[in-house]
Order: structure tokens, then sequence, then C-alpha cells
């Protein structure tokens, strides 16, 4: 790690760092390395396992709000304590597996996919000294850790030994498959534009200030905006959310893929959709807004991980917000989504990038023709590619008998 | 119908790529949806067999909560059957006693007072607005909204269960009406109670419709799915709401004028398309014309009393003979068929349920679509499982 | 609409030889039904249903009667001439005769198009046992297809060319028929305590009371 | 179209979310234990049986075993057994009473059906709602003991209702009393001059409603 260089370093910015060297400072030199590694690993699992606790916890109350009921208020103050006797209750269930189903397949699809979700967490950087392993090539470790999601779905369904999750193990594939590329294709504008696939880098790329005050994140460029989207849609789909929760979708399929779990293996599918959701939202912040930046340079005083967190909850909030309020999409409407809308516009918003990243040096009035430009590129391909998904669905008016 | 019909959002979408894809076609998937199925409304069962996602086969299983209400009704005097009308279906208990009542007013020639008449039409319009609030919540709940809609949806529903309540004494088995009139009379503040819900009530359905009606996943779930056309459905008997938004105007409340209905002046709204988005639509369009009839007959109900005189509570025999009467329930046409032999038990004593009839053309309507479509499909024609086995 | 005893009769002139006749109504709903023979209600159906004066294109209702066979006692005066001369003597005998048992069919028609209705139709089986059977009307109104199912489940009756005769409330294994008035319910469920005295005796020997009380009467 | 309908929907669920922490239309639950909802008067769940007095319920009970409500019962939920002595009734009329008197809560419907046919206003319905057992058969199955409820638990539970039944009975005890009395007195005149014409005849008692 970097000694204080950077402005605005506070001591409340190296704490983390103070804390792991007071612990690791006395040992030998390999052991440091490895003392180290446990602690970032014991580090993120604490942080983000008490984030899925209140992660669920939030979700419930902020449906329960929405939907004008007060969600969970019993369990201790607030419910604040309701995800624990969740936790307790969840455990100490029976862990039923049905006799025909494949067993070894059953116990190993949830462990793959708690597994690969966590291991997702190692390269998002979430303070300025903060990333547990700095890779040169972070970005795509991260996304094909993510695709592994796609076969242990896939392995839970298969081996159920039940109809509803065959069918909801071929409908995780297709959808899986489908957004993998509009997930892939909406990051590449950002290692365009920084030239890095490493996300100390991209976080560094957007670490500038236009005019002062105004943050350089990827966000507030038109391709960005449109990339941060679709980022968004894909990874809705991606960590199974609603609208896109197809392959559990309850009133269809019971349960999907989960329909024959229980107890604790339950759990940890519940758990590595959570983790999933918050490493996706995770490297939005990172690849978008601007990572662990503050929003204005007068707050720079506040420690980087506290504006990471931020960010992560207010994504994770939006996630929970869209929950609450869309029906879900069908199986062949949910691919179809994907492959003639999703995929060409983040092609289109390749090009768009590209003509960004030439027009680099205008100014003056060929700046405002180069914004111009851009919002076309992305505008315009939205609206026709958005008439022409939705063709035919309108809302109607209505005549009355006679 | 080919498993690879055209499917709405691509309206020739399916047609170039059958060819291709029936080179794929493996084995058929058996399903048994329900009896126990988060999205069958009850104890409801299908046996779909699936090509992929598409059905290519649907059969109906009923009869889970089969309790031969009928018998019963045969082996209970006239009046006693009267509470059991409320659990056919249990959404609808003021327009299952009104059919029923209806029926037995004309076997016994009874003639119901006009303050009874007007309290039936309010309640029966409550009931309608509480019963489509409900299909609707419970339609979005099927197309997978994460119980939003529905908790709305309920929300207000249970401020009409509370008027239900406070008139009749329980929310859902109203137990209300009466051979020739109804059981008590509505104070002056309980129709004022009415009267507030019923003006608020368009603000609610504004709102509801904001939320949902417009959204573009809601229309690509629901148009063009469930296809049903007008002489189809005519033959399949299908009545309601369901009848209507395929393009019949066909309301009994304008075709039999029973009660006092004439007075007032409602539209019935009617769809073009006779798809699931169409009966949604038709039932939100409903329910802003009940809250008209509502307002008309809050402005206009007598004083008077409630009974016909000549009805009697007990002993109650009716000459022999037979009627039919019947009514436009929430869901469509409830009927009831009495013969009487002159004794204090109907001779035979039949229901014609609209869920039942309505359920007729299911198979028709899912063949084609996904197994999600079919669950919106069901919830679309609006059963309740209380009166489809009886 | 036009009366019923037209249609009886312009139903008459159509199918000659048809059985059809008017079954009046006494009760104050005076709701006269259609009874017609079986060999001719399905033309006679369909006749209905394309009519254009009639047009009866929707069945609302169709459902199944059961009527047992039943012991009618028919007073017959005898006059006797007496042999003495004088008044002759009126007795009165009685015979008892045995009506025989049919099941029912009766179907509600209206005409959504011309909106008008009911036309109440009937028809009857030969008895209610060998041959309770009688043409379905399926195929003249699809509304009847789970109706006839249900009949076919509670009542026994039969209907032939129905495209898929299958038990619809009862479950496939299930024998008898339900609704008829002579059905026996099998004693096979499980009894529950209740106030009914024969009952709680059933009820005890299944589940010893578990606890004290007032006894049970 | 082009998301306009999702980014509506989106505004109501906010709203609504907003709405739950300050509008008590939009929050409309009853956190149910710690408080409840106002129960109209109308209410009804399960029968009970009402006697004159709190201290001798079984004594005042106003059924006379008349057995109307046990035939009309839709669901055949209760079971009378007449007495075979009789009891002064509380206008001090010899009475028959119920010997035994069960209803069986575990079939009973609520239908008030029982209610609305008793012409003694004898049974009318019960407002508990909270009568949850852990024992399945036995304690379902209520007898007169538990079913009796004085007459000020009806006033309390049913103001308006009670009060009306009060007043009728009183006014057909009254009318009941004059009948008797008037029945005396043309007695007594009967007896003491058999050639005088019998008193006018006494008022009748109010029909039943």
């Amino acid at each position: 790690m970097n000694a204080a260089q950077d402005t605005g370093e506070t001591l409340l910015e190296r704490a983390p760092q103070a804390l792991r060297d007071l612990l690791t400072s006395h040992l030998p030199e390999p052991w440091r390395w490895f003392a180290n590694s446990l602690i970032a690993i014991v580090a993120i699992l604490a942080v983000f396992g008490l984030l899925f606790a209140a992660l669920t916890l939030a979700e419930r109350k902020i449906l329960g709000r929405v939907q004008n009921r007060p969600g969970p208020n019993r369990t201790g103050p607030f419910g604040l304590l309701q995800p624990i006797a969740d936790g307790i209750k969840m455990l100490s269930k029976e862990d039923i597996v049905p006799r025909d189903a494949d067993h070894l397949l059953h116990f190993l699809a949830p462990v793959t996919l708690l597994a690969s979700s966590i291991l997702a967490f190692a390269v998002i950087p979430y303070g300025r000294h903060l990333i547990p392993v700095e890779l040169d090539a972070a970005v795509l470790y991260f996304f094909c850790v993510g695709a592994t999601t796609e076969l242990a779905v896939f392995m839970a369904g298969w081996s159920s030994h039940n109809k509803y999750s065959l069918l909801a193990a071929m409908r995780a594939l297709a959808q899986l498959i489908s957004y993998e590329l509009p997930l892939l294709l909406s990051w590449l504008p950002v290692v365009m534009i920084s030239g890095t696939l490493s996300t100390t880098g991209i976080v560094a790329a957007q670490s500038a200030w236009r005019w002062g005050w105004m943050p350089t994140w990827h966000v507030f460029t038109p391709w960005g905006l449109a990339g941060f989207v679709i980022f968004m849609v894909a990874a809705l789909a991606e960590s199974n959310r609603s609208p896109f929760d197809l392959p559990e979708a309850e009133s269809e399929l019971i349960a999907g893929h989960l329909t024959e779990y229980s107890g604790c293996k339950y759990v940890f599918f519940f758990m590595a959709e959570y983790f999933g959701m918050t490493a996706l939202s995770g490297m939005a912040v990172t690849l978008f807004l601007g990572g662990w930046h503050a929003p204005l340079p007068s707050l720079e005083f506040i420690p980087s991980y506290v504006w990471f967190g931020a960010k992560l909850i207010t994504l994770l909030m939006g996630f929970i917000w869209i929950r609450a309020t869309f029906p879900r999409l069908r199986i062949d409407q949910l691919t179809r989504f994907a492959w003639k809308f999703l995929v060409p516009l983040a092609l289109v918003n390749l090009g768009t990038t590209a003509f960004w990243s030439l027009s680099f040096g205008w100014t003056g009035p060929l700046l405002a023709a180069r914004c111009t430009v851009a919002v076309i590129l992305v505008v315009v391909p939205f609206v026709l590619l958005g008439r022409r998904l939705s063709s035919g669905l309108t809302p109607r008016t209505y005549s009355y008998a006679p | 119908m080919s498993p690879f019909d055209a499917s709405p959002l691509s309206p020739s979408g399916g047609a170039h790529v059958r060819s291709v894809v029936d080179e794929f076609h493996g084995d058929l998937l058996e399903v048994s949806m329900g009896p126990h199925h988060p999205s069958t409304h009850g104890v409801f069962r299908m046996i779909v067999t699936l090509d992929g996602e598409r059905i290519v086969k649907l059969k109906p299983v009923l009869g889970y909560l089969h309790r031969n209400h009928e018998k019963i009704g045969e082996s209970t005097s006239y009046l006693g059957s009267m509470p059991y009308t409320d659990r056919l279906d249990y959404l609808n208990a003021m327009t299952n006693n009104w059919a029923y009542a209806l029926a037995v007013e004309r076997l016994g020639g009874l003639a119901v007072p006009e303050r009874a008449e007007y309290l039936r039409v309010i309640l029966a319009e409550l009931s309608r607005l509480q019963n489509h609030v409900c299909l609707a919540g419970f339609l979005l709940q099927d197309t997978g909204a994460s119980g939003t809609p529905l908790m709305y949806a309920f929300r207000e529903r249970e401020k009409i269960l509370e008027l239900f309540e406070s008139l009749s004494g329980s929310r859902m088995m109203c137990n209300f009406q009466r051979f020739g009139g109804c059981r008590t009379d509505a104070s002056s503040e309980w129709l004022g109670q009415v009267s507030s819900l019923v003006n608020g009530f368009g603000a609610f359905l504004d709102e509801f419709e904001e939320l949902i009606t417009g959204n573009e996943i809601l229309m690509a779930r629901t148009q063009g799915v469930g296809v049903m056309k007008g002489p189809a459905a005519v033959s399949a008997g299908i009545t309601g709401p369901m009848l209507r938004a395929c393009g019949v105007g066909y309301d009994i409340r304008k075709v039999d004028a029973y009660g006092i209905y004439p007075r007032f002046t409602f539209r019935v709204p009617i769809g073009s398309h006779g798809d699931t988005y169409d009966r949604y639509m038709i039932r939100i369009l409903e329910m802003r014309e009940s809250i008209g009839i509502l307002q008309q007959a809050l402005r206009d109900i007598p004083a008077g009393p409630i009974m016909d005189p000549k009805a009697k509570l007990r002993g109650f025999r009716p000459k022999p003979g037979e009627s039919y009467g019947r009514i436009e329930g929430p869901k469509g046409e409830i009927g009831f068929y009495l013969i009487s032999d002159g004794s204090a038990n109907p001779y035979r004593y039949r229901v014609r349920p609209p869920s039942f009839v309505n359920l007729t053309l299911l198979e028709d309507l899912c063949l084609g679509h996904t197994i999600a479509d079919s669950v919106v499909i069901l919830g679309s024609i609006d059963i309740v499982l209380g009166e489809v086995d009886r | 609409m036009e009366p019923l005893e037209q249609i009886c009769s312009r139903l008459l002139a159509r199918f000659p030889g048809a059985e059809v006749s008017v079954l009046p109504n006494p009760g104050p709903a005076a709701q006269h039904s259609l009874l017609v023979g079986r060999a001719s209600v399905r033309e006679i159906a369909e006749f209905l249903r394309d009519d254009p004066l009639l047009r009866l294109d929707y069945c609302s209702n169709a459902t199944g009667v059961d009527w047992p066979e039943k012991v009618i006692v028919d007073v017959t005066k005898v006059t006797t001439p007496d042999p003495a001369g004088g008044p002759p003597k009126v007795s009165e005998v009685k015979t008892e005769r045995l009506q025989p048992g049919y099941l029912e069919v009766v179907y509600h028609l209206y005409s959504m198009e011309l909106r008008h209705g009911p036309v109440v139709l009937r028809t009857r089986t030969v008895n209610r046992t060998d041959q309770a059977s009688v043409p379905s009307l399926t195929p003249v109104w699809r509304s009847a297809e789970f109706q006839e199912r249900e009949i076919f489940d509670l009542f026994g009756v039969v209907f032939e060319g129905h495209p898929d005769l299958r038990r619809i409330l009862m479950w496939d294994g299930f024998k008898d028929h339900p609704m008829r008035r002579d059905y026996v319910e099998p004693e096979d469920y499980e009894w529950e305590p209740t106030p009914h005295g024969d009952l709680v005796e059933k009820a005890k020997r299944a589940r010893p009371p578990v606890k004290g009380g007032e006894p049970v009467a | 179209m082009l998301g306009t309908g999702l980014l509506q929907g989106l505004a109501v669920t906010a709203k609504n979310f907003a709405g739950s922490f300050h509008d008590p239309k939009r929050l409309t639950t009853v956190e149910y234990p710690e408080k409840k909802s106002v129960i109209p008067e109308a209410f009804r769940n399960f029968p009970f049986l009402v006697s004159e007095n709190a201290e001798d319920p079984m004594g005042t009970l106003r059924c006379v075993a008349c057995q109307i409500c046990e035939k009309e019962c839709p669901p055949q939920c209760i079971y009378i057994e007449k007495s075979k002595d009789k009891k002064p009734d509380a206008s001090g009329k010899m009475q028959i009473y119920p010997a035994v008197f069960r209803i069986d809560s575990s079939v009973c419907m609520n239908c008030q059906i029982c209610v609305e046919v008793c012409p003694f206003d004898a049974i009318k319905m019960d407002h508990v709602y909270e009568i949850a057992t852990s024992e399945r058969f036995e304690t379902l199955l209520l007898d007169r003991h538990d079913l009796a409820k004085p007459n000020s638990y009806f006033h309390q539970i049913r103001p308006l209702e009670a009060a009306e039944v009060d007043g009728r009975l009183t006014a057909e005890r009254k009318a009941a009393e004059e009948k008797a009395k008037a029945a005396a007195l043309a007695k007594a005149a009967l007896a003491a001059k058999p050639a005088a014409p019998a008193p006018a005849a006494p008022p009748k008692p109010p029909e039943q409603a």
C-alpha cells in the first residue's frame, strides 16, 4: 500500500489500513502477507454478511412501506433482530433432499454459487486504499467469476429432480447467457475510455473535476449513462431480481430452482443472490459512478469507503424499489429484450464511445457539437429500438355497448 | 394451434422459425400445476403438457373443494341455504344472496320494497367494486408484481368489507338478503360512510391505473395473450366481464332489468381484442361505472320498509313450481334454479356458477402460450374455487 | 319473444313426429318449459339456436333433476248398481301403480343476440338405471360441456356424443351419483364430536376424550 | 411508451412509500395484539344465551327450549334437551328450560339464523373472536354454562339492539301481567256474579317482529 500521498488524506481514511497494520506489522514478511489477506477476507465476509442481513431486513421493510404496511417489526426494536431470527430459523430447519435427486450436485450447487459470488468481491476497490487484490485484468476476472452462477443455477435445477426446477434451470440458462452479452458490452466503453482493465485504474480515470466542481464520473457522459442503464438492467437479470426473476418466478414455477431446497442450502442461495446483487452494484459504482470518489470536492473530507458504501446502498435501494413496482417479464420477452434491445444498444454505444474518444480534444463550439452528437447517438437508437420492441403494445381506448 | 404460433411481441416471429425448430422437438413435459400451487387461486389443478415452455395440452381438474352444495341445499330449508350461498363465491356473498333471493322470490311470488331494492343495488355494486379490485390485484400478482398492486387493492377492499361488516355483521359471509327484502336496515350514518368511500374510490382507481395500466411490462404480458373471440365465448356460455372483453355487450343488468337497474344510467364497457389486457381493463372501467350507479343510488334511496309484509321468515313453503333467477354477478351470470314440491325444502336446488362455466374455454385460451401465460389467463378468468367446485 | 306454445307448434310443423310439448309451471314464476323427446332433442336444439326468430345462442344453465320412481295411488270411483234396486253404490277403489323413475336434464336458453329468454328445454331419460342416456347438447352449445359432465358425475346421466364425458367434481374412482335422491353417503369419513348423540358415541369410540367435562349426552 | 409507464409506476410506489410514513390513509395497519380495531355493533361471531341475572345465569336463561333454533340451524350445530320440570322465568311464569343446550362451535358458521328465528330474544350473537383453544374436540362443544352470558353483557356489546329488545320485553311482560290481572279479575267477577257479562278482552301482546 502506498503511503499517504493523495490530497485529502485523513486519519479516518487510513483507519482500516492502520488497524490491519497494527495487527500484522510484527509478523515476518511472508506471514504478514498471508495474515493481511486473511484479514481482508474476514473483513469482506463480515461487512457483506452484515450488509446481507441488513439488506434482507431493508428489503422487507421497504417493500412493506411501499405496500402500505409496516413490514417486520416484532423481533427486537423496529424488527432489527429479524435477520438473526430468520437465520436461526433457516439454519435449524431440516435439510430435505428429494429421494431421486442427484445428491452430489444438489449439494454442490449452493456451494458453487455462494463461492463464486464471494470471489467477485476480491477486485472491487472499496476505498482509496481498500482493494483486496490488485489485478491488472480485474474487470475481466470479475465477470468471469460471475459467469459461474449460471452453472450453479443449472446444477440446482437439474439435480433437484423436479419439473419446476428443471424448467427454471432452462430458463436460467437462457436468461443468464442472454444477459451476459449486454452486461459485457455495457462496460467495454469504460475500458475504451480509461484504457485499463484494472479497477483502480478505472476509478483513477474518474478522479478529476470539471469546472472545479463536476465529477468526471463516466455516468455523466452520454455514453456512460447509456452504459450504466444497460449495465444495471443486465445486472438485474444476472442477479435474478424482479422483474427478471424468472428462474424463481413464484407465481409460475413455485420457487423454480429453489423448490427443493430448504434450510441451510436455501440460505446459501439467498445469500448468493444478495452477494451477487451487491457485487454487481459495487462494480457499477466502480465503473460508472466514480468508485469511492466524493461527488463534490468539498466533501472529500469524508472517508472514501463511506462514499463507496453510500453509492452502493443507493443502487441496492434502487433494486428493491424496482422489485416493489414491476411485474415480471415472460421468458421469450426477456430474451428478446436482451438480444433485440440491449445488445444493439450496447453495440451502438461502443460507437458512441469511439466518437467520444476521438473527439477528445474538441473545445468551444465543437464541444457543444460533440455533446449533441453523442446525445443523439444515444437517444435515437434508444427510441427506434424501443419503438420496435414495443410495437403493438399501446394503452387502449374502450367503447361502450349501445 | 401450433405451439409456435405467433407470439404477441413479434406478430410474425414464430412462423419462419417453425420448420427449423420442429427438428428439435423433444419429449413433452407433463406438469401437474396444482392443487397446491401459488397461482391457482385455491385448489384448482391443471395438468399441463409442455413443449419447452409452450402449452400443447391443458386439462383442468376440479373438485378438490367439492362439498355438494346442491345436495346440502336440498336437505335444508329455503332460509337455511342463504348462509351457504355466501360460501359459493366467497368474495361476493352479497350478489350470491341476491341471486338466490331473486329465485326464491320468483318461486314464492314475493315483492321487494323499494328501499330494499336500493340497498341491494348498493351492496351489489360495492361487491362488484371489491371483487374487481381484488381481481386486478390477483391478476397482477400472477404476473409477478411482488404484491404491491395486490396490497393496494386489498387496502381499498378492506374499507368495503368494513362497511359490509357494520351492516351485516360479517365481512365476507354476509347472509344479508332475505326473501322479500333485506335483513337489517341501513342507518343514514352507514349510507354516509358508503358515500364517502364511493367518492374517494375514483381517486384510488386513478392511482392504481397510474401504477400499472400504462406499464409496458404489463402490456407485454397481457396484450394478445389468451385471445377469445365473441362467438366462441357466447357458445361457451362465458358471461360477465370475460364476455364483454371480447366485444359482446351483454349485461344482465341491462338485459333482464332486474331489481331497479333501469332507473340508473350506466354504460357497459366492451373490449375489442378479447385478450387478457381487455379483461383487466373492462373490470377497471366497470368499477368506474359502478361508482356512478352507487352515487345515483345513494342520492335516490327512499325511506320505507325493507321487507315484504307477505314474507315469512320461518316455515316458508312455496307452491309447487320452479323458477330460475339470475343476476349479473361480478364474475358473470350467477343463477339459481329451484324446483319446489310444496315442502319446506327445495326439491331441486341448482347453482349456475359463473366461474365454473367460464373455465370451459381455459384450454382453448392457453394453447400455444407459455406456462407463464397460463397463470395470467387463469387469473384473468377470475375464478373462486368455492364456486367452481361447490 | 314469441310465446312458448307458438314455438312448440312451429317445432311440430318443422319436425313432424317429434315429441314436443309444453310443460306448464304452476308456480308464480310461470317459466313454462318445452319437453322434448330424446330422439329429436339435438335437431330441435340446433333449430332453436339457428332460427332467426329465436337465436337462442346462449345456454346459460344445464342441470339434472332426479325423479325417482314413485307409487301413485289412483282413486277411481266405481259405481255398482244396487241389486236391491236402490241408488247405485259408489265405492272408491284405490289402485297403486308405479310411475317409472327417470332423470331429467334441463337447459335454460337465452339469446344474447336478440336479448330474450329464457326458454327452458327439458328432456328425459327412459329410466334411472340402464337406459339413463340422452343426446349431448355440447356440440350445439359449448357451455354445456362442463355442466353436462357435472350432470353425468352427480346424476349419472350419460350424454351420447359428449366429447369428453368424465367425472368432473368427484374423483375418478368414485362410484354412485351423489345428487340422486336415493344416494346414501358412505360412512367412511372421520367422525368428530358433534352435539348429536350417536355421532358423539362414534367419535368417542374412534378417539377417547382427552379432558373431562360435562358428560356428553 | 419507451419506459414512461415504468417510470410512472416507480413514482406511484415512491409516493406510497413516503405516504406510509405520514398518511394514516395509506398505512392502515392495526397492530393487532396491542391495538384492536373497533368492532361495529352488528358484528357477529358465535351465539350466546342471554340470562337475565349475572348471579344465577342458569336459573334466569330466557331460553324456553322451544327448539326452533335447533330446527332452523343450517349446519345443525345446536342440540337441545327440554327439562322435565318447569322453572319460573323473569316474569314469574312457569316455563320449561333447556336441560341441555349445546352448540358445536366447530360446526357453527355464525349465520345468525338462530337469532332471527328465536321468538324469545333468548339467543344473540356474540362479539368474541379470541377463542382459540389447544384442544380440538371437547372444548369446542360449548354447553349452556359456556354459552350463558348476562343481559348486561348484551347491553355492553350491542347497546342499541339490547335497549330495543329490553323495551319490547318489558312492554310484553307488562301486557302479559295486565292480561293475567284482567283474567284474574274476570275470573273473580265471574265467580262473584256468574250472570255478569265478561269484561272486555284484554289487550293482546304485541306480535313478535
